[in-house]
Parts: C-alpha cells; structure tokens; sequence
C-alpha cells in the first residue's frame, strides 16, 4: 500500500507491506535509526516518536495507520543545529549513559512538557512510565526534565 | 500450572460417564473442534481452533484417557501444540453422587504452557484454563438434560 | 516483533466496516491498535484482515447531551482526559485513565477498543459499570444500544456481536451529591490492574448513601458490579465501619484469577481493600 | 600524582552529542548491501529429544535462502566455549552447542536458524519449521537436581553437580564449636534478567575473497569475542575484526560468546553474505545470560557482645542448562572470596555446589558473586543485631576492619587496599539523621504505620588482577589492559583503550586523564575503542575494573608519551631532558620558563624528525600494557527508609542514602550515575525483579509485562555522597564504581523492609519482597 508521511518536515512517500512497522518503516526505509527498538512488547518506549505532535510508540503502529500523518523522530528535534532544550538537559544533568533508551525518553519528556510546563518531581516519574531506562536509576533522567522545563519557561 | 476445581452437573453418574468418554460427545463440548480421529484405544487426535481474546490459534494435539474405574474416575493426558505455543497435561476427572441425583465432578491436573503465549499471556492462563473447564461441563450437562 | 500479513482496509463509514466484517469472518477492527498489536507482533493473533475504523467520520469526539455525555468510540483516552466537560461531569474517568497503561498508550488507545476487547485487568470496565454507561452498537441488522451491566460477559468477551461495532458510550451525569474514585493497585510490570476498584456514591440530603454502584476489575475473569457492597452502602451514612462492612463483602461470589504476581487468595483480599478504598474516597468526594 | 584540572571536575559527556541526537552506531543501525537476515527457532520445552525437524516448508518459502539445524554445523563449528576453568573442583564442561544436536535443556535452546532476505520472512519461516520432540522430565530447582532420582542433564554429570568448589580459610569449627550465639538459615539469592535496553545482536560479513571475517556485535569485550570467535570458526584471530562501538547497556550480559553471534559467522561464511541477526526481547529474556540463583545455607557463629567469630556457607548455585563463558567463576570465587565483607571475621568456610538445571544459563550479572556474599553477610548482620537486641549499626560498627589495620589481609587471602569504614557508617547516618528517624518510626508505630530503616555497609572487590591471581583461579585470561596512545603531527591525541564502555562514560573520563597529563585540550584528544583492528588486545569492561585498570594503562602509556617527548624537547631546547620541566602543555627549561616548547611544537617535530635526540626514533606513539598489582576495593555504607503499607503489603521509599568511597574520583557526575543506576538494580532484585520458572522448565516471566523493570515512578531519588580513601594500587587511587550500588542496596532495601515489620515478629522473608510475600507474613503473625 503507497503511503505518504511527513517525518522530521519532509514528506516521503512509499509503498509498504501493511504488516510494517512504523519504526522499521522510520529504520529500514527512511534510515532513521536513532528511533530504536528494545522489546516486543510495547513496554520499554525506546521506539517513541512524535506522530501530530503526541508521543507515541512506533513499534505499536503500522506504517499504514501514519499515513498522511506528521512524525518526528529524534533526529528532527534539534533545529538550526541548536539542540532542543530537552536533549539540552539531558546532555548537562547527566540523564543518560548508554544511550540506548535515551531518543525515546527525549521524546516522551518533549510531549510531557507540551502538556506540563512546570512538572513536580513525581508527575516527570509518572509521565516517563512507558519508557524504561537501565542505566541511570531516572535520579537524572528527572533533573534532566526539570532543567529543560526551567529553560523552556524562561 | 496446577488447575482444580468442580463441577455439579444435573444428571445422575452413569449418564454423565457415559458422556464424559464418548468421543463424540467431548469433540462436541470443546471450542472449535475440527477433526477428531480415533487412533488408538481411548485415544484420540483432534484438531481444535481456541480464541480468547486476541490470541487465537488452531491446536493439533492427542487426547488420551487412562486408568478408567467407570464410573468413578479417569485419566486424561493432553497434547497439543499450535502457532501461539503448546499445551502439554494430566489431569484426574472424578465423579460422585450430589444431593437430588446431581452428579459432583472434581478435576484437577496439572497443565504445562509453552511457547510464546506462555511467556506472553502469562496473568490471564489461570483464568483461561479454568474457563474452558467450566464450558466443556456446562456444555456436557446441556447434552445431557437437553438444556 | 514482525506481525504475519494481512489485508489493511480503511473504510470510511460505519455500513463499510460492517460489510467487510461481514466479509472477512478473521478481521479484527483496528482503533488504537494497543491491545491488538503487541498480540500481532508475538503472533498470538495472526488477523487476516485489519479493519482501520480510526478514521470514519463521527465516531471519535465527546459531546454534552443533556443528561448524559456521550464519548464517541474511537475517542483517544488522552481527549477524554482532557476533555473539561468530562473533568468536571465525570471526573473519575479521568482519575482511571490517568493510570492506564502510560502517556504513549494513552495518546492511542480508544475507549471503544479498551472495552470491546474486555480485557480482564482492564481499568475502563470497572469505571463504566460504576458509571451505569449505555453501549450503543451497530451491525448489520441496524443498531441497539446494550447496558454496561450487560455488556461484560465473560474473559475477552461482551455482548457485541461478531460483525457488530460498538459506536458510542453515553453515561449519565451524575444526581445530587455524587462523588466518585477509582483506587488501582496495578501490576509493577504490566500496569494492567492486579485489582481495580470503582466506586459511585451518591448522598441523599440526610448524608446517607442514597444509590451506590461498585466495580472491580482486574480481579475476576471479567469487570463485575460488586451488587452486596452496594446494598450495604445504600441507607446508610458512609462511616468508616459501614464502608468496613461492606468492602468485606466485595469478594463475596467471585472467582479470583491467581498469576505468578498475585495469587487468587491475595486479590479476594486487595478487592476488599480497595473497594474500601474507591468507597471512602467516593463519599469523601460527594460529602464535598 | 599532580591533580591538576579535569581531575574531579564534572566535565560534561562527550558521548552524548551523538546519543541524544539520535547518531549513535549502535550494531544493528550498521547496514551492509546484500545483507539475509537470520532468525532462530528456539524451543518451547525445557527437556526434551529432538526426533526430528522437518524444514522444508520453510526453505521452499519466497525470500527464504536456507536453513540450518545443527547437525549441519557440526563440522563448521565448534561448541561454545567455556572460559573459567575453577581447579580443583572436579569441574566438568558439558557440550555446549551453537545449535542443540540431540537434545534439548532449557526453554530456548536453538535448534535451527533460518536465514532469509527480510526480517519479517525469517519469522514467517520459522513458523514453517516442524519440529519433533520427544519430551523429557525437566529439573529447575538446583538443590532438587543434585537429588538421587532427579532428571539429569548429561549422562557425564552424575547429579547435575558440574562442580564442587571449596574455600576453607581458618578453623570455622573450633568457632562454631566456641560459639556464644549460632545462627543457621537458609537463604534464597533468586535469579535475575540482566535486561539491558538494547538487545543483543550481531552483523557478520565474511568475504571469501580475502577470509575476512568482520563482525559487529554488541559486546563488552571485542577482543575476547574475537578470540573466541577464532576458536569456534577456526578463522585465524588475524582474519576476524570485531567491532562495538556504540552498545546499549550490558551488565554482564554482553561478556559472554552466544550462539547467536557464532551462527552469523559461521553462516555468512558458507553463504558469502553478510547475515545480520537481531534477538526479540523475548529472546533475550530466554536465551541471554540470567544472573544469581543461589540456594544458600548459613551458619554464622558469634559471641553474645556481637562479635562475629565464623562463617560458614554452603551454596548451591544454579548454572542453567550450559556452562556460559565465565559461569563456574561467578559463584565460586567472585562469591566465596567476599564473604567476611567488611569485617574482621577470621574463620569462612565455603561450599559451592555448581548444579546444571533445565534453565536459561546463568553468568556474571552487574555485582557477580558478590551481591550474592554481601546480601548473605548483611542479612545474617540484621539477624545477628535483632537476636542480640542491638543496634543494627552498632553491630556493623563492632565488627568493621578498623582503619588502622590496612592493608588488612582477610582470611580468604585477600589484600583489602585501603579502607575506612566507619566513616561511611556515620556520614551516612548524619545524612539521614538516624536518632530522629528512629523516634519517628516509635511515633508512626504507635499510629500503625510501618517504617523500616535498612543498612548495608559493604565492601566489593573489583578491577579485577592481577593476572597471575586469574590464572590460578582458573581464569582463560588475563586481567590486565592496554592501552595506546598516538600524538599526531598536530599534537592532537587518539587514544586507543581495550576498555569497552557501553554507558560507563570512557570517552570523557579517559581524555579527562590524558588531558591532565599532556596539558592539551580535551577537544584535542579522542578516545578510540571497540574495534580490534585499531586496538591492541584488550579485556573489555566489566567488574568495574575500567578505570583502576585500563585508565592506568592510558595514564602510563601517556607518561611514555611524555618521557619521549621530553627527550625530543630538550634535543630542540638544546638541554639535557633532566633540565626540562612540563607543566601546562609545555615544555620549558627548569630556571628559565621562556625558553619552551609548547607540547604541540614537539609532536610536530617527532613526525617531521629533522632533528631527533640521538637513540630517539621518529614518531610520538607509546602502548601500555598494565597488569595491576592488586584489586581495588570500594566500600561503603547504604542506608534505605521505607514505610510498608501492612494491609496490601506495598513497600514505599522514603528515602535511600548511599555514601560510597570509591577512592578518588575523575569525573563525579559520572561516578554519581554509576552510582544511581547501581542501586536502581539492586533495589529491583530485593522488592521487583525475578525470573519465575514454572516446575516443567517455562519461564513465567519472559517478558516485560511480567518481568517488573522498574520505571521512573517505582524508584526513590537517591541521595549519594563519598568519603575518599585513594588506593595505593594505581597513580590515580581510584577503585571503581559501577558494582557498588547493585551490591549494596539490595540488602539495605531488604533489611529495611524487614526492620519496619519488625512489630510483627518477623525476621526474615525472603526477596523478592513482593506485595504478596510481605502480605502473607504480615497475615500469619496476625493470625
């Protein structure tokens, strides 16, 4: 089936299996490989993306339900090469270590603040819940959120 | 898995015997029976499609009675294995006389779940089990009383 | 992780999803996908045919009807949310939702999916019974609309029918003094409800319980209105013993699922607490 | 050591740009063009005999382009390798298959591999695959296995036992014997999923042109993958690159050689394909490593003033159904050596019993072995204090090695570095003001709410060494690592390390060293790892041995580096090299500061070499291989508050307080993070995480929606700080810091717990503290 989906502002239009994934439509087609995949389940929110502008999980949507829909994926966050405020936080308080989990959580911390400019320390902890990290105990994960809040409100 | 439970069907032993090892009868109080060929004695391969919620999937497998004391008590082994995973077990069927010519089933058994749906359905299995215990008595009982 | 194949259809009216449902016996509708998926992507469920219902006109949206609000099937969790008629007429739902899987899943999921799919630990079917909700359906034969109090028949299972849809949920607004919680102890991993409790109490002006609905999910094998709890509610002022007594009567009749987490004995008891809980909390709310 | 400035400073990831723009490399964003991609078909029984598997559905499918079983590899490959080999143990190392043979021994097992043009037709195939078992009685409890009459394994391993591994260090009889106060328990050490967010995988591209064979894979130790790969393939080592750059978290679980990564080599060899291979979580869940599991009987003796006198300890570790690449070790030595902890306990007897069960094999997870000594130790400490009615930090304290007592030699031969223990103990209990929570937990009693205060006050040892020591321990290694460091014409730095950070934050904490010792900017110097081509042989990032060991082999390569250079400046500055000083990036004439040579200025001069210093060859490069002396120990004190909710047995946290000293510390935001996520683990094995099997073999918790990770909302923030004790054994006195939060939370959480529901009589449950499990103790003593 041909489908079109804007990711990251660019329109790209394909023909897909129905059975294809979004995120392996984002990783094998587009070759945007910083949206990652770390279960099968639709627990971990390592795949999260922003499909019109909410954060969902791209391994629990067939490419064919985004047609014509608006993504974008970590690697169309940052703009003019100066980085979101998010990926701000979380490169100076320390809010990731492999990285692995890490596009994904940007992502769902970028809706969360969409919603909640000035989120308590316990609504970021319930906001991430749909994405597991491993490394960092969320300690700075949570500081990382807070100093992009505390950037974006200014 | 260990799976327990009874049944009170209202219908005297023998009649609810009779039906419990009647190979017709079983193929018909079990979900989505497609074949069922008899391939040794008291034994049987049958075919079966199971649905419970999203996971549905058609199960090839063997039944097997054993150990008949009619019409006290039997054996059951199962197998069975399809695309979401395998069902693998034994269980004991005994039948006693209720109050008002009722007939008092107890079971229990212990059921291996493999595959992907059992790492997968995991919080539901128990529930699944006993439920498609409880249609295969209540559906016995309905053959018998006409119901 | 890789679904088997299937045919996508995406039809845009409600008589063109009937009709190929009635045409492909192995389709499953599509809404938010977050049940049906992750089954997909295990191939516990291998679908024939997906039906994409997402995007028929009508079937999403909340709107004010007079005495009650009616949620349109394919209704996102996340506008029911944030819908302000729903957070002020019915503010449990968005108590409930809050806790439903996470932020993705609830940018997604539908309220007509979460329901017609029935899933036993499911949040929403313990809401909707205590809310008195009305189903409507439609199928081929036109369309009828079910009481919550039958909708819920067994594991996975409602009163829907093979090739019917459920199209719109209407739920009264509450009379009087009403106050409302969902209390949920979830599972750490899944999220789903090891038990949830609903609770809808309403106070007659003498302070006591004039009408009281009480659900669990998560427990059972299906969402269930907990009638004997109710009962001891209702003409009564809501001390903290009475809502003791009839809590203990929550698990009364029921038949308790038992997983690795949470064995049957446990969840009779969490059902008693929590019912305890979503009660008090419930005629806190409508004492004001 | 001078500190000059990167030293303790918190300088911000130079990772990170790339991660959280979505430009990491990690294994599976590498495409090749022609790449079949590989899926395996893995068993659903836990025992069972392979009768036969009937392909060839599957290999008539569209896009499938073969499929293997084992019996068609037997000759290409040989069986997994099992590198730790304990003596004396009477240690025996069953066939371990890349694909079974004959017989299937835990749920996952690999029996066929399918390789086909896509990944979703590679699934489709494997359905297509009929297998035929015949199925066997399966063991999963490792104390039933040794049992006469329990299903065995292998037909060599009478009783499931692979070995029995024994310590007896002083005379544990004569204290028993002695003893005013004996404690004996049983105690359950469960089994845990490593789950690190990237799963693992494999892209292995073998050009029969050349005989190259080059993988990327997700491993923490690319050399040894490489070595091991070798000897599998039978490839020369000279022919195989393993490359690793990015990898998504570890934790133990990427050290091991897997069937997996073997299967892609072997099979992109005898197609002449690249084959990638990527595993499901759920793959990851059966057939990756699991860690812990061990049955353990205690018997502590002490005198009635709380002065420990003897342990000792019979364990029963469970290995699953093969022996994984370090598995005998993790148990035996890395458990066994630590069990006096931080005290001064002169009598420790040990038995491990290594038992092979129809489970999932079990290697190093994050602690290994000594999460294992020190929950054991900490819990019998509480067991201890509660008998005695003391103190539970007094008890700690009247048993500590006192610091004036270092190096203190334990008495299973170990040399403790350096220490100081109790002021971990009191900084912790000032940070978490321990009189007034005391008088709180009286108060909230009184209300009937429950609060428990949990200690664990611990002592690991890591940067594992020397290698003499793992040679006789059994080890197929060395435990020493190398660096290389390359000054370009420019002055600019590559640093080539065998360390493997997968998260660790190397990159940054490594230039941070050179930066400080060559006096160039950090922008200037880059940190290479992870490709065996570019590096010299290496041992990979594990037991938080990267820093004490393979920083030290940066440091003393760099200071070859600096000699060198130091003759070539003071050939230019026309002085002999003792009259030249190098401070700042510059080298100058001792007396005379302007007279100088900026570092840059001779880096260009060693490449141009125009003029060199008599005896001095061309070039700026020096490598390092570092074999440290001794371990390191890291210790501290974790102190964890909780409130339990009685009727539901929910446990909330109230607070967590870690004050760790890990000797001095490079970079403290990172060793901060370590420190975080270390304690984030060992909270989840005492209250979330564990692997349920049921008697016939499944796992119950194969994936994530049963197996509780825990998300943001489930853990505490956690307040760290540190006390420095600097180990002598390496220039910077730094001891490592990734293991310590995993060892010592899970027994803080656990005493906690059962310190709140100390009102109801209750000494010990064993972890998981699930709801469940608190409930019902809760309900039996109320009757």
């Amino acid at each position: 089936m041909q489908i079109t989906v804007k990711v990251n502002g660019v329109a790209h239009t394909h023909d897909v299996e129905p059975r294809m994934l979004l995120v392996h439509f984002l990783r094998d087609v587009l070759n945007l490989t910083g949206t990652h995949i770390g279960c099968d389940t639709s627990q971990c929110g390592a795949c999260t993306v922003l499909m019109n502008g909410k954060a969902v999980k791209s391994c629990t949507v067939f490419a064919v339900q985004a047609d014509g829909a608006e993504i974008t994926t970590i690697e169309g966050l940052a703009r003019d090469g100066q980085l979101h405020p998010v990926q701000e936080g979380f490169w100076e308080m320390h809010g990731l270590q492999c990285g692995y989990c890490t596009p994904g959580m940007i992502m769902t911390a970028v809706d969360l603040l969409q919603r909640i400019p000035n989120p308590t320390e316990e609504q970021i902890r319930h906001y991430l819940e749909g994405n597991l990290c491993r490394c960092t105990g969320y300690h700075n994960i949570v500081r990382a959120v807070q100093y992009a809040a505390e950037k974006m409100r200014a | 898995m260990k799976i327990s439970g009874s049944y009170t069907i209202r219908a005297p032993r023998q009649a609810v015997w009779d039906r419990l090892i009647d190979p017709q009868a079983i193929a018909g109080c079990l979900p989505g029976v497609e074949k069922l060929n008899q391939v040794g004695e008291d034994e049987y391969e049958m075919s079966m499609t199971v649905g419970i919620g999203p996971v549905r999937g058609t199960y090839e497998g063997k039944v097997r009675l054993a150990n008949m004391n009619p019409p006290d008590e039997y054996q059951m082994h199962v197998e069975g294995s399809g695309r979401p995973g395998f069902v693998r077990g034994t269980g004991t069927v005994r039948l006693a006389d209720g109050p008002d010519s009722t007939t008092q089933i107890t079971y229990e058994g212990d059921v291996e779940v493999g595959g992907p749906v059992a790492g997968v359905a995991q919080r539901m299995l128990g529930g699944v089990a006993k439920r498609l215990v409880e249609q295969f008595f209540s559906c016995i009982e309905k053959q018998i009383t006409g119901g | 992780m890789y679904p088997s194949t299937f045919e996508y259809y995406r039809p845009s009216s409600v008589s063109e999803a009937i009709q190929l449902l009635s045409q492909n016996p192995d389709a499953k509708l599509l809404a938010g996908g977050h049940s049906l998926i992750p089954a997909m992507k295990l191939r516990l469920s291998s679908p024939t045919a997906l039906i994409d219902i997402t995007r028929i006109p009508g079937l999403s949206g909340i709107r004010d009807a007079g005495d009650r609000v009616v949620i349109g099937a394919t209704t996102t969790y996340d506008e029911v949310m944030r819908s302000e008629l729903i957070q002020r007429t019915l503010p449990i739902l968005p108590e409930a939702i809050d806790v439903i899987g996470d932020l993705q899943v609830r940018n997604l999921g539908t309220i007509g999916g979460s329901l017609a799919h029935a899933d036993p630990a499911a949040d929403l079917p313990a809401v909707m019974l205590a809310l008195g909700a009305e189903f409507k359906a439609i199928g081929p034969n036109g369309e009828r609309t079910i009481p919550v109090d039958q909708f819920f028949v067994d594991l996975f299972t409602t009163a829907l029918q093979p090739n019917e849809i459920l199209t719109e949920i209407a739920i009264p607004k509450p009379a009087g003094r009403t106050g409302m919680a969902y209390e949920k102890f979830a599972n750490p991993a899944s999220g789903y409800a090891v038990v949830g409790a609903a609770a809808v109490v309403t106070l007659g002006n003498d302070g006591r319980v004039s009408a009281a609905r009480v659900a669990v999910t998560g427990a059972g094998p299906y969402a269930a209105r907990r009638t004997e709890t109710e009962q001891a509610l209702v003409g009564q002022a809501p001390t903290t013993e009475v809502i003791k007594q009839a809590s203990q009567r929550a698990s009364e009749g029921m038949t308790f699922n038992s997983d690795v987490f949470a064995s049957d004995e446990y969840r009779a008891h969490l059902t008693r607490v929590f019912v305890g809980r979503a009660i008090a909390k419930a005629a806190q709310r409508a004492q004001g | 050591m001078a500190v000059t400035k990167l030293f303790g400073a918190s300088v911000k990831r130079r990772e990170d740009p790339r991660l959280i723009t979505g430009r990491g490399n990690f294994t599976d964003h590498i495409k090749l063009p022609g790449t079949l991609f590989m899926a395996l078909k893995r068993s659903p029984h836990a025992h069972a005999r392979i009768v036969r598997i009937d392909a060839s559905k599957a290999r008539a499918m569209p896009g499938v382009v073969a499929v293997y079983t084992g019996q068609d590899l037997v000759d290409k490959l040989a069986p997994v390798p099992c590198a730790w080999l304990i003596p004396d143990s009477d240690l025996k190392v069953p066939s371990y298959r890349a694909l079974a043979v004959d017989k299937v021994r835990y749920v996952g097992d690999a029996v066929a591999a399918v390789v086909a043009e896509n990944r979703y037709v590679a699934e489709d195939a494997l359905e297509a695959i009929d297998v035929e078992y015949e199925v066997l009685p399966a063991i999963v409890d490792q104390e039933r296995a040794t049992q006469d009459g329990a299903p065995q394994l292998y037909d060599d391993v009478p009783n499931n036992i692979a070995f029995h591994w024994k310590l007896h260090a002083g005379d544990f009889d004569s204290a028993w014997n002695q003893a005013e106060v004996k404690l004996s328990r049983r105690l359950i050490n469960h089994r845990l999923i490593p789950t690190a967010m990237e799963p693992r995988g494999a892209l292995a591209h073998y050009n029969p042109g050349t005989g190259d064979l080059t993988i990327w894979c997700t491993s923490q130790n690319p050399h040894v993958h490489r070595l091991l790969l070798s000897a599998v393939t039978g490839i020369p080592e000279t022919r195989i690159r393993v490359i690793a750059t990015d990898v998504g978290g570890g934790f133990g679980s990427k050290i091991p050689m897997y069937s997996g990564e073997m299967l892609a080599s072997a099979i992109s060899r005898d197609l002449g394909r690249p084959i990638k291979w990527f595993e499901s979580r759920r793959e990851n869940y059966v057939a990756t490593i699991h860690g812990r599991d061990h049955i353990q009987y205690v018997d502590l003796a002490a005198t009635r003033d709380g002065k420990v006198t003897g342990i000792r300890v019979k364990s029963y570790a469970n290995l699953g159904a093969y022996l994984s690449t370090a598995s005998p070790g993790v148990p035996t030595w890395l458990f066994g050596l630590m069990l006096s902890g931080a005290y001064a306990i002169l009598a420790v007897h040990v038995d491990v019993f290594g038992v092979v069960t129809n489970t999932t094999p079990t290697d190093a997870y994050r602690g290994a072995g000594r999460p294992e000594a020190t929950y054991l130790l900490e819990r019998m400490m509480d067991l201890l204090a509660r008998e005695l009615g003391m103190d539970p930090a007094e008890i700690r304290r009247k048993n500590f090695i006192p610091k004036e007592q270092f190096p203190y030699t334990t008495a299973t031969g170990l040399q403790y570095d350096s220490g100081n223990y109790e002021a971990t103990l009191d900084r912790a209990l000032e940070l978490v003001n321990y009189q007034q929570l005391r008088r709180e937990q009286e108060e909230l009693r009184a209300q009937g709410r429950y609060l428990g205060i949990g200690f664990s006050t611990y002592v690991e040892v890591c940067g594992l060494a020397p290698s003499a020591a793992a040679g006789a321990m059994g080890f197929q290694g060395g435990l020493w690592e190398s660096a290389t460091v390359r000054v370009h014409p420019s002055g600019k730095v590559s640093v080539f390390t065998g360390s493997n950070p997968h998260g660790q934050g190397e990159e940054t904490t490594f230039a941070q060293l050179v930066a400080d010792e060559l006096g160039v900017p950090i922008d200037d110097i880059e940190i290479v790892h992870g490709d065996t081509e570019m590096i010299p042989f290496g041992m990979g990032t594990y037991g938080s041995r990267s820093l004490a060991v393979g920083g030290t082999a940066v440091i003393m390569a760099t200071r070859k580096v600096k000699e060198k250079a130091t003759k070539i400046a003071a050939h230019l500055l026309e002085v002999a090299p003792e009259d030249v000083a190098f401070e700042n990036g510059r080298f100058f004439v001792k007396g005379a500061p302007d007279r100088a040579k900026t570092f840059q200025e001779v880096a260009g001069a060693a490449y141009l070499a125009w003029s060199m210093p008599e005896g001095v060859t061309p070039g700026l490069e020096e490598t390092h291989f570092h074999d440290p002396i001794n371990n390191t120990f890291p210790f501290g004190c974790h102190i964890c508050v909780v409130e339990v909710d009685a009727d539901t047995g929910k446990v909330s946290f109230r607070k967590y307080v870690a004050v760790d000293d890990v000797g001095n510390v490079v970079n403290p935001m990172i060793v901060d993070g370590q420190v975080h996520g270390g304690i984030a683990q060992g909270l989840a094995q005492a209250v979330y995480e564990y692997a349920a099997y049921d008697e016939n073999g499944q796992l119950l918790t194969a994936t994530l929606m049963d197996y509780a990770v825990p998300k943001a909302s489930m853990l505490p923030r956690f307040d760290v700080d540190r006390t420095v004790t600097p180990t002598p054994v390496n220039p910077m006195g730094a001891k490592g810091a990734g293991e310590t939060g995993t060892i010592a939370s899970t027994p803080a959480v656990a005493n906690a717990i059962i310190d709140a529901l100390s009102p109801f009589g209750i000494d010990h449950i064993d972890i998981p503290l699930t709801p469940e499990r608190i409930w019902r103790a809760v309900q039996e003593r109320r009757g």
